[in-house]
């Protein structure tokens, strides 16, 4: 076993529906996978105390959340019959109906990937340092909490 | 012992910056901990987990790291 | 509750990474969704035999396939919190590392498209009656079986 | 009765047609399976359901269909 470098898996601003539909046209050439799975976080526009979300603006402790979702990474391949799997977060500010998360796993089998996806959103949200302030549409602000 | 102490999110806010750097001679996290809690008297209104080299440590952990980050709850995807 | 007469969610050869992108990007200004889920199929290059599958060649009872995915998409939406819900699936060929299949689901919440997307891939692969004939590279061929 | 019959996949390849319209008096689906088994008879050796007027059916089931379909096992996705 070689020790892989942790990758950087964040992207200044919002992902787009383009580099996603190029990200899964990639994928075509590998002719040994049978199913995908992806998960994508979108920013909602909650309604609190009658102020609208208008975006997220996400920071992060990038060494130590690149380290996390490496080991987040490590662990799927290990406990799952994966062929790839990749991960994407946004940093920046990302608008309602913008796209902040991108998780893209496949494998020969569908098992595989609805077990893999699940668990690696889940280990994402629970242990990643990354932080969310929602933005109000009338520039006031609260910090983002995960459930 | 000179670190570095980073701070994320609402805890930045707090701050009122995201890094600095201290001489310190505490021996355990939770003395350094009680300097913090000195100088940012918000501070202790605040949840927030403690990360030591970037591993998430508890209080009574010995200070042995150059980099110390106060992280407030993870907010991520 | 006003019926709603099936859709057609056939689509003729494969479904592109394109069609999956712009179809990703039309859901941007529903800013009630938090979480999107989809699967894809992708026609496998299996070896059986010694021989490679090149391609699938999907037929249907098209009718009563359409009325089963509606009703699929009518219990999808009784069990679980969704705001969109998307299934097209290929007729005709579909070459090996191309896609067959794209169900797409949204909710404000993700616990409830983890469990629908996999709910709806399962129905479908258990009740639509729809046909693989997987063809191999020397155009011999063999009738797909699901498990 | 004239009902259309319907072949699909494997089932269609043993009747070497899609479709056919056939004139019977059968009363239950199980019989005009014996009557289909008599014509081709390759089909007993063959795993299939059978839908009735887009529904899937026991062969016990009376007849009383306008279109009935000989459905192999399913493999979309």
């Amino acid at each position: 076993m070689t020790i892989k470098k942790p990758k950087n898996v964040f992207i200044e601003g919002p992902i787009s529906s383009d580099f996603i539909g190029n990200s899964i046209y990639k994928h075509q050439t590998k002719t040994s996978i049978g199913a995908h799975n992806i998960f994508l976080g979108q920013v909602r526009s909650d309604d609190i105390d009658g102020k609208k979300v208008a975006a997220i603006e996400y920071t992060a402790y990038e060494d130590m959340a690149n380290q996390t979702f490496h080991n987040i990474r490590e662990a799927a391949f290990e406990k799952f019959d994966l062929t790839c799997m990749h991960i994407y977060h946004s940093l920046g500010v990302v608008k309602a109906g913008e796209i902040c998360l991108f998780v893209f796993v496949s494998s020969p089998r569908r098992k595989a990937v609805f077990e893999a996806l699940e668990f690696i959103v889940e280990a994402i949200k629970a242990d990643a340092p990354v932080f969310g302030k929602e933005i109000f549409e009338d520039a006031s602000h609260q910090w983002k909490v995960n459930n | 012992m000179l670190i570095t102490i980073k701070y994320f999110g609402q805890i930045a806010e707090v701050t009122q910056k995201n890094e600095e750097q201290i001489e310190t001679s505490a021996s355990h996290i939770s003395e350094l901990l009680d300097a913090l809690n000195q100088k940012y008297k918000e501070l202790k209104n605040k949840d927030f987990q403690i990360a030591q080299n970037q591993e998430l440590v508890a209080t009574e952990t010995k200070l042995s790291g150059a980099e110390i980050a106060l992280l407030p709850p993870f907010s991520g995807g």
